[in-house]
């Protein structure tokens, strides 16, 4: 599978020797992103009245978790235990294994700066992403959305509430990066060429210890791209060859380790 | 069975004819305007006089906010700026003449010297669209409800900006291949705004503003422009027809 | 003719037109909600959903907020936000908020209830008490005041660890001021019980400070390896009552090296440890490797500036500051901030009445807090007058609720939320509107009574001017920063008392519980926010069942595994719940998290969970007086 | 009472009986149709389904009978293209189990797909690279062709053949079956081999990931290969079925034989492949991505015991047992490994389909289980319900068994 590559590529590093695991990142995610909570009654339904709740939040297999925290363990007993957080947003394949698979091209990596885009009103909700995904970074809409009474009047313009049946996923909060090309061209200055800062994810944003780093990992005066070349730095799953655009870092080796299958003691898959 | 088909034909073609006919000019003329509903805007607004009347620029409600995103329609906030009635005040006088805050007719009849005092306009129709505004959104702290000719809907993202410096000029050039995409009339004699570009011709001279036309299955406006309009005129422009260039 | 016409009908727009407009219609359900344009801002404002209190900038579109983002410029915020008030516009828009005042479940207005709470004022005399569960804001020199119109001095504070570091610093010690700790600025961070970055103090200028603090080494100690635990360079087991003794062993060996304070008590203070807290002793206690204390003591000793950040008990505080003090480094001590009410209480008289130990008042004003869940037992009134802004085991239990506005509605103020290493202050104005039939709980207040103010703005505005602020900078969210230190030579390490608070008393149970707090559950005033139920991992709640952790070796002790139902019983009642082994808990300690079980408000926490609360048994410090949950221990049974 | 519409020459149970029989079917099919209400109105949240598992027991259900229906285009190919004239007398038959399998397969499909309405979108905007989009032509396109080759068979039904136009009309479609049979062949070759492509393509999916030949990874053969060694037996089966249930002979035993010698040998050629192909992944594939065989498989749910039982049970026994003439001659023995067969090829189009996306790709991951609920199965029922309404319906009324007569009747003569 060829690598796409643009002359912009936004990425992610993210310091798990940094993330608390607090999950503000989460909450700050679904506020931007319009993600309802998970209620299990559905009052204008009247057909869901008569059967199943919905399903209840600590089944973490049905939540919208665009960004999702797992936890890491050394597998260490007490008192060697360690553990670690890491935070999983969609990784922005540069060799994606959902975008060919999808038979509507309701998802694609064709604009600049790499992001896989993700389109509700084309997708089929067949799921086909959803297996071919071995982040499981996309999530499907079992449910229509359903804010509790009055909660829907503070939503956000950033995405578009998506109906039951589509699939969605994280997409580096892009409608922000649009806003900083508008800011930027405003400000007369290059929006292909923005400065770091400029554009950042929710959960960049929000994260109190700052473990969450973005920016073009091609733009030299970006943060990330000293960041994603230190000897600390690692991709999920590097030998599927993926080629995601999330770095993580982390100075533990069990870590590290973690992030990639090693058993085989085998070279990358190409 | 040969014969049997060839009588068949033969009986056959008449009646196909007409029904093709029927049809068609059903089709074409009658049914395409039974998807629209028309619907007024919430007020008379006359950009006439405004612009010709007051002599205000566009920019001086519609313009770029320090972010570069687009302040469309104005907001009250914009609004008072000139229709300086004070909706504390007039609340005030509502309350003392013994009217029903919400009953925004009886509001209307009362002639309150607070809000006709502040009317700007000299003719009686041009008052009555005014005093309407005043009254039903501007006291009431409520943002005039406009419809938007030009609909998109939530997932798409649409940058005033970027499209800012599209000159009518250089796109006359390919006035042909745009021709489905732009009223060709447009380039005939390029305004001095690239508004004319999407929106109505002109508007900046419309007195009495036309009636929205509503789909009524998909509820979008007629003029909302479809996604092969603007992949058209983004290919040609040389423009990026990624997905997440116009969608989220 | 059918033929014809349908030929016809295809050749036509019709029906491609109305295929096209039905899957429009599909990508549009109407039952979706649509998105309101406008401009977008950001308007700074203070969030007081979690215990100290955040500084954000709440985003809104078109006037509407929507969202809720850090305040880069202010020193509380630097950026980031708590996962609970991440969530506070989606609280300040929830159906759970109250919507109008209640007399006994009956909806009254306004006029109505001034006038029973009048009459009640009038009849208790001095027998008035307050609960308030905000611990920054000027609010509490209202009802304080109020209280000292009344003659009463019954002002009780939710147990919190500022109060312990109240009692401990200005009571046992006799300091002045507010204890900080410049986290940011040391090398060598010993979180002595803090878990600093998940739920203690000033949890967000705490991880900003941890991320800035490049090279410093934390050190977290206690009976669990917290998410504090999982970012921090080393974890030292220590059980929740022996970290007094714990920190009293290290300064055995701080004193080894010839560390001293010019304080009056310091040879008794050096005899006791010397003899009492010796690293064997320590160890026998505690069960803390001597080796251990030694290594965590050497390097708080080659540090240029180490800090221990003291968390639980009274005896615990003092042990930290004594510890502190021999150290000389990152403990910084803040002057509080003037008062904007003469007859209020300082900071530390509001601290001082112990909670635990019971209320009992004819008149009680609960404030933002929620002792009916916490303090089920320990609170009694004739009459109770809850204010909060959504419904919560208090409000449904009180004789009167009055809704207040949310946090971002109303005018608030954080003033030096305790742990923050400079006197710290920040105001909020509202970013926009009540919605419901709300009344700031300060303005109530002066209605009752008259402490020389029309309304809470006007005491907000005379608390800045009182501290010499600018108001316009605040308004803007930037921080009003005091830069002096109060004089601290008569300050003692109480050596008189620590000696016998700092060792360990421990339970009869089976095993110990490490109560613990995640803000994405919620904090013992703030129950779990709309958004925050999917962030909440299996570790705590499977279902609606609580989830307790222990390791294999305790878990083998008690005869249970992964998944087994357990109750656990323990102080005054018990609990239900779930058992995960996790290695990072100490043998004989079960993890149990705070904040689930409530019994009222929305399904977002309501029948979550149990409340772990109801198994802690308060017991009283030896020499210091002081209640404390440390110590707690619980039987478990299988079910 | 109904007896004027039965095939010529046959004798069929009384109306009151078969309306019972019917009553029993469409009580399953009721079931499962509500079921399928609340998928539709409610959403697949009502399903056992979830975000690791976005594939499970519908999704298994159409590749299983997509490839048991494989017996359609196979068999057609043989009698049609090489003119196997034996193949005549069970043709009806398979045309019929085809139709239903994907027909049925359509069905589920439009309830599996989260937006319904937008099922179309597959033609309207189609990417080509995905192995779905095949998928989405060459089942909608054979259903078609499935339908034509179906419409003869209701057109020869006794009474509505007796119109001339009718007649003539069957008898055209007839002479113009071998084009329709080779286009069903083409296609469903193609679609067969897309629905193994789907799992091959799989690059994050080190279970399932396969190298292959040009755009067509190895599963992609294997797929079709599978189906046209189950497919045909399949066909015997039901044809046996349906004579246990009807007590009449309706396929003489020597084409069941005949199908299960095709079958067996198709089956042999497979299972050299899946042999092979599963031990160049697990030696080669496997290590070169970090992993090892053993890490492929969890507990009872995922064990190794899946792959053993697809493999030598249901797949190197039955090929054996269908290549032994004097095995596949005894008709005990013929259905035995005619079932292991089908069990076989279900099998692994569950393996692929859910233990692909059980395998936890993160290390840090777990393994999860999947188990479907009553929803899934209730509409997986139904379909099946649909199926037996349509095979009574069509051996009451249609010439399905060209044979039954002399079978039945004369010979007993």
């Amino acid at each position: 599978m060829q690598v796409k590559e643009f002359k912009i590529k936004w990425g992610m590093v993210i310091d798990i020797d940094k993330c608390t695991g607090c999950g503000a990142c989460m909450i700050g995610c679904q506020v931007e992103n319009n993600i309802a909570p998970m209620t299990k009654k559905d009052p204008y339904n009247y057909v869901q009245a008569l059967t199943k709740d919905r399903d209840d939040p600590s089944n973490k297999l049905r939540t919208l978790t665009w960004m999702n925290i797992y936890e890491l363990s050394n597998g260490q007993p007490y008192p060697n235990h360690e553990t670690a957080y890491l935070p999983r947003p969609c990784m922005q394949c540069g060799s994606p294994a959902c975008v060919p698979v999808c038979p509507v091209v309701a998802t694609d990596k064709n604009e600049e700066g790499g992001i896989v885009s993700q389109i509700y009103p084309r997708c089929i909700g067949c799921r086909y992403c959803m297996a071919a995904c071995p982040y499981h970074a996309r999530y499907f809409n079992w449910w229509d959305p359903l804010w509790p009474e009055g909660m829907d009047k503070g939503l956000s313009t950033a995405v578009s509430p998506r109906p039951r049946g589509v699939v969605e996923k994280c997409n580096f909060c892009h409608s922000r990066y649009l806003d900083a090309k508008d800011k930027a061209r405003q400000e007369g200055s290059d929006p292909m060429n923005l400065p770091d800062g400029a554009y950042v994810t929710a959960c960049t944003d929000i994260c109190p210890t700052k473990a969450i780093h973005f920016g073009d990992l091609n733009n030299p005066e970006h943060k990330v791209y000293e960041l994603s070349r230190s000897k600390h730095a690692f991709r999920l799953l590097e030998k599927l060859g993926l080629h995601p655009q999330v770095y993580y870092m982390s100075e533990r080796e069990w870590v590290r380790k973690q992030g990639d299958n090693y058993n085989a003691g085998g070279g990358a898959h190409h | 069975m040969e014969e049997r088909k060839a009588s068949k034909r033969c009986g056959g073609v008449f009646p196909f004819i007409i029904g093709f006919l029927a049809t068609c000019i059903l089709g074409w003329a009658v049914i395409p305007g039974l998807f629209f509903e028309k619907v007024e805007q919430p007020l008379r607004f006359s950009h006439a006089i405004h612009v010709d009347g007051q002599g205000m620029d566009c920019e001086t409600c519609h313009y770029f906010r320090e972010d570069g995103s687009y302040a469309g329609f104005p907001t009250n906030e914009v609004c008072a700026e000139c229709h300086a009635v004070d909706p504390g005040e007039a609340m005030e006088a509502i309350a003392e003449a013994g009217i029903d805050p919400k009953d925004t007719a009886a509001i209307m009849a009362a002639n309150l010297d607070v809000i006709e005092g502040a009317l700007a306009s000299s003719d009686d129709e041009n008052k009555k669209a005014e005093r309407e505004y005043v009254v039903k959104y501007l006291i009431q702290g409520k943002e005039v409800p406009w419809l938007n000719y030009q609909y998109q809907p939530d997932n798409v993202y649409f940058s005033h900006k970027a499209h800012e410096g599209l000159d009518i000029a250089e796109l006359a050039a390919m006035k042909k291949d745009l021709s489905d995409v732009v009223d060709p009339a447009v380039f005939d004699e390029p305004g001095e705004h690239n508004c004319n570009l999407c929106h109505l011709k002109d508007i900046q001279k419309n007195d009495t503003p036309p009636a929205f036309q509503r789909n009524v299955l998909s509820g979008y406006s007629k003029m909302t422009m479809k996604m092969w309009k603007c992949e058209r005129c983004h290919a040609l422009k040389g423009q990026p027809n990624a997905c997440y260039t116009c969608h989220k | 003719m059918t033929v014809g016409a349908t030929v016809g009908i295809l050749f036509t727009p019709t029906v491609w037109k109305a295929l096209d407009d039905v899957s429009i219609w599909t990508q549009n359900w109407p039952w979706i909600p649509r998105l309101k344009y406008g401009e977008n801002k950001a308007v700074a404002t203070v969030s007081k959903m979690c215990e100290s209190g955040c500084a954000v900038k709440v985003r809104t579109v078109a006037g509407e907020a929507f969202g809720t983002m850090g305040n880069t410029e202010n020193p509380i915020s630097g950026g980031g936000v708590c996962p609970l008030c991440a969530n506070g516009v989606q609280v300040k828009n929830s159906p759970n908020r109250i919507k109008s005042p209640m007399l006994k479940g009956e909806a009254v207005t306004w006029d109505k209830a001034k006038e029973i709470v009048a009459e009640k004022l009038a009849a208790a005399g001095s027998k008035v008490a307050v609960i308030s569960g905000d611990q920054t804001g000027t609010i509490n020199e209202v009802f304080s005041a109020l209280l000292a119109s009344k003659g009463s001095d019954a002002f009780y504070a939710m147990p919190c660890d500022m109060q312990s570091a109240c009692k401990a610093w200005n009571g046992l010690m006799g300091g002045s001021g507010q204890v900080g700790y410049d986290m940011k600025g040391a090398d060598v961070v010993l979180l002595a019980g803090a878990d600093a970055l998940e739920s203690w103090g000033p949890t967000v200028a705490n991880m900003k400070a941890f991320a800035d603090n490049e090279g410093g080494k934390f050190i977290f100690a206690g009976p669990f390896q917290t998410k504090t635990a999982s970012v921090t360079s080393k974890w030292v087991p220590v059980p929740a009552e022996g970290m007094a003794a714990f920190t009293l062993g290290i300064c055995y060996y701080v004193l080894q090296a010839g560390k001293s304070v010019p304080a009056a008590d310091f040879d008794q203070f050096k005899a006791m440890v010397m003899s009492g807290y010796t690293p064997a002793k320590v160890e026998a206690a505690t069960g803390v490797k001597a080796d251990a204390m030694a290594e965590v003591a050497k390097q708080l000793l080659t540090a240029k500036s180490p800090v221990v950040v003291p968390g639980g008990s009274v005896g615990a505080h003092a042990a930290a500051f004594a510890l502190n003090l021999l150290l000389g480094g990152g403990m910084k001590v803040l002057p509080e901030f003037a008062k904007a009410v003469g007859s209020a209480m300082s900071r530390a008289e509001m601290m001082k009445n112990d909670i635990l130990q019971g209320v009992n008042a004819d008149l009680l004003f609960v404030y933002e807090a929620n002792p009916a869940y916490v303090l089920a037992d320990q609170v009694k009134a004739g009459f109770t007058v809850a204010f909060d802004c959504v419904n919560t085991e208090t409000t449904a239990a009180a004789d009167l609720v009055l809704p207040i506005p949310h946090s971002y509605e109303r005018v608030d103020d954080l003033a030096s939320p305790y742990g923050l290493p400079q006197a710290t202050y920040t105001m909020g104005a509202p970013v926009c509107k009540a919605s419901l039939d709300v009344m700031n709980a300060g303005d109530f207040v002066l209605g009752l009574a008259d402490l020389g103010f029309e309304s809470f703005q006007e005491v907000i505005d005379a608390k800045v001017s009182a501290i010499g602020a600018d108001a316009d900078s605040l308004v803007e969210g930037n921080a009003f920063v005091l830069d002096e230190t109060p004089d601290v030579s008569g300050v003692t390490l109480a050596a008189s008392v620590l000696g016998k608070a700092a060792s360990p008393v421990k339970g009869t149970g089976a095993v110990a519980v490490a109560p613990y707090t995640l803000l994405n559950v919620g904090t013992a005033n703030q129950a779990t926010t709309p958004n925050a139920p999917c962030t909440i991992s299996n570790n705590q709640l499977v279902g609606d069942k609580l989830v307790v952790m222990m390791n294999g070796t305790t878990a083998k002790k008690l005869g249970v595994s992964v998944g087994s139902k357990v109750k656990l019983s323990g102080g005054s009642g018990e609990c239900q719940a779930l058992v995960q082994l996790f290695e990072g808990v100490m043998d004989g300690v079960v993890a149990a998290p705070l904040g689930m079980g409530h019994t009222t408000g929305d399904e977002f926490s309501k029948g979550k969970g149990d409340n772990v609360y109801k198994i802690l048994t308060v017991s009283s410090e030896a020499a210091t007086g002081a209640s404390t949950w440390a110590g707690s221990t619980v039987n478990v049974a299988k079910i | 009472m109904d007896s004027k519409l039965f095939p010529e020459g046959t004798q069929r149970c009384g109306l009151g009986k078969f309306l019972i029989w019917i009553a029993v079917i469409l009580g399953f099919f009721s079931w499962g149709l509500y079921a399928a209400v609340l998928v539709l109105y409610n959403g697949i949240g009502t399903t056992g389904l979830d975000n690791y598992f976005g594939f499970g027991a519908w999704i298994t259900f159409d590749l299983a009978v997509i490839a048991l229906g494989a017996g359609a285009f196979f068999t057609g190919l043989l009698k049609y293209i090489l003119k196997i004239k034996q193949l005549e007398k069970i043709i009806n038959l398979t045309v019929i189990v085809g139709f239903i399998c994907y027909s049925g397969a359509m069905l589920v499909l439009t309830l599996d797909i989260g937006q319904p309405g937008r099922a179309w979108f597959g033609y309207w905007h189609p990417n080509v690279h995905s192995m779905l989009t095949e998928v989405i032509f060459c089942i909608t396109c054979y259903c078609t062709v499935l339908i034509i080759e179906f419409v003869p068979l209701v057109l020869e039904q006794k009474q509505l053949n007796k119109i001339p136009f009718i007649h003539a009309l069957a008898h055209n479609m007839h002479i113009n079956m071998a084009l329709f049979a080779g286009l069903g062949a083409f296609l469903s070759t193609f679609h067969q081999g897309s629905l193994g492509g789907m799992y091959g393509v799989l690059i994050g999916r080190p279970f399932a990931f396969r190298e292959g030949f040009f755009i067509w990874p190895w599963t992609f053969f294997l797929f079709v290969l599978s189906a046209v060694g189950s497919g045909p037996v399949f066909t015997v089966l039901v044809a046996t079925f349906m004579e246990k249930l009807t007590g009449k002979k309706l396929v003489d035993f020597k084409t069941k034989a005949l199908m299960g010698k095709i079958a067996g040998t198709m089956l042999c050629v497979y299972m050299f492949f899946k042999i092979l192909d599963t031990w160049a992944w697990a030696t080669g594939y496997l290590p070169s991505v970090g992993l090892t065989f053993d890490q492929m498989f969890y507990g009872v749910a995922y064990g190794k015991w899946l792959l053993w039982t697809e493999i030598v049970i249901c797949g190197v026994v039955p090929a054996i047992m269908l290549v032994t003439p004097s095995i596949r001659n005894r008709p005990a023995l013929l259905y035995t490994a005619a079932l292991l067969d089908c069990l076989g090829v279900s099998l692994n189009r569950y393996i692929f389909t859910v233990q692909t996306i059980a395998f936890p790709a993160m290390p840090f991951d777990k393994w999860y289980v999947y188990y479907p609920n009553w929803v899934e199965y209730a509409s997986s029922i139904m379909i099946v319900a649909y199926g037996f309404l349509v095979l009574s319906l069509s051996y009451r009324y249609l010439p399905v068994f060209p044979m039954e007569t002399k079978l039945n009747y004369q010979s007993g003569e």
